[in-house]
């Protein structure tokens, strides 16, 4: 599954774009497995409430099902326009 | 409908103009035009604007979609750039095309908030000092798209 | 400032390209143009515009200044035609500018709702068959400045 | 007192600006003493609700005074924009 990162949430774990093997289940379990990896991501995922993310380029919730999902991605609320 | 994500600047004028030339079935045409600020007591060097290539075209057209299935709207037209922008530049713009003044504004006003919000782009200001800031979004800009 | 009240055709790509242009202290830039509409339904063969001279600027001013002093805007612009018009040409526009995008959409906003009921100009329309009839102003139209 | 008329106020009186005599006290005096004079005026005046007026350029009420005034405007409501 390729995980992808941006703006401060990049910044924090390091990399823009990564190929992660997991059986994770939702992507919240993604965020615990990552989060118990490395103190990068714990540090990127302390505040949830401050992270999106989105599954196959649409937006979705914490407890979506990663089955079928071949891009995550993580960001900060956006700040377009 | 068009819809542009670029690094390049654009000239809004030209573009106002060229949007739904010569149409003589349209009665009103609103542009919001989007510029790099820079205040004289907080002045910034840049304008970074990162997005998500691939997911933005996606997220715009889905929106400028929504805005032209809910108002009677002749055509739209959103431009986005992303990179690095100069003070003054042009950050984006957003046109709408309509037979009633009321359809053109609310469209316009409502593509602004669901890009604002819902458009995967990220800004970051480049200080003097060589300091960079992560703009934060804000609660109203969420609270706004409960207008609609 | 600025207020143009004339008979000859306005370029309002050109117009908003000038309009503030090269400000970093301008966050938002907002524009409305009103075209001469023609439905294929009830085509007209003109527009024309009829106003009184001297209180037509005096009245925009007035409302454009209002505008000024309820928002804070960097700059206002109002264009407005007289004379014979043709389908698909502009018959006026507004630009305001402002730091931030609410200022800039509701004092265009407000400077329309204003300028349709409260500045003096006419329309009368004319139609192939050689009959012409003024349009008539709308309850809408008077109910609008309450919104302010 | 110069009076100016426009749109179909104008059409209908038959021209746009005139000199008036008059010793009329508000607008009211003014459009009764019109109306009185010609039908022209009374089939431009015959519904107020459908006519505004300016006094020196300003958008003014039926019961203001004409005192000192110079020009009195009489135009259908106004549909720019």
């Amino acid at each position: 599954m390729d995980v992808v990162y941006f703006a401060w949430v990049r910044e924090r774990i390091g990399v823009p774009r990564e190929s992660v093997e997991t059986q994770a289940a939702t992507v919240a379990d993604l965020v615990a497995e990552l989060s118990a990896r490395d103190a990068r991501y714990a540090a990127a995922f302390a505040d949830l409430t401050a992270v999106r993310v989105a599954l196959d380029q649409d937006l979705a919730d914490f407890d979506a099902s990663l089955a079928g999902v071949r891009e995550v991605a993580f960001f900060p609320p956006m700040t377009g326009g | 409908m068009r819809v542009v994500v670029q690094p390049e600047p654009f000239d809004a004028g030209a573009e106002a103009s060229a949007f739904a030339a010569g149409r003589s079935d349209i009665g009103a045409v609103v542009t919001f035009t989007g510029v790099v600020r820079s205040l004289e007591d907080d002045p910034i060097m840049a304008m970074e604007i990162e997005h998500y290539p691939g997911m933005t075209e996606r997220a715009i057209t889905g929106i400028v979609q929504t805005a032209m299935d809910r108002w009677d709207l002749a055509d739209a037209l959103v431009i986005h750039r992303f990179g690095r922008l100069e003070p003054g530049a042009p950050i984006m713009m957003v046109a709408t095309a309509a037979a009633h003044r009321a359809a053109a504004f609310e469209a316009a006003d409502f593509l602004m908030d669901y890009l604002k919000s819902r458009a995967p782009f990220w800004k970051k200001e480049h200080r003097a000092d060589g300091g960079a800031t992560w703009v934060a979004a804000k609660d109203d800009d969420e609270a706004a798209l409960d207008r609609w």
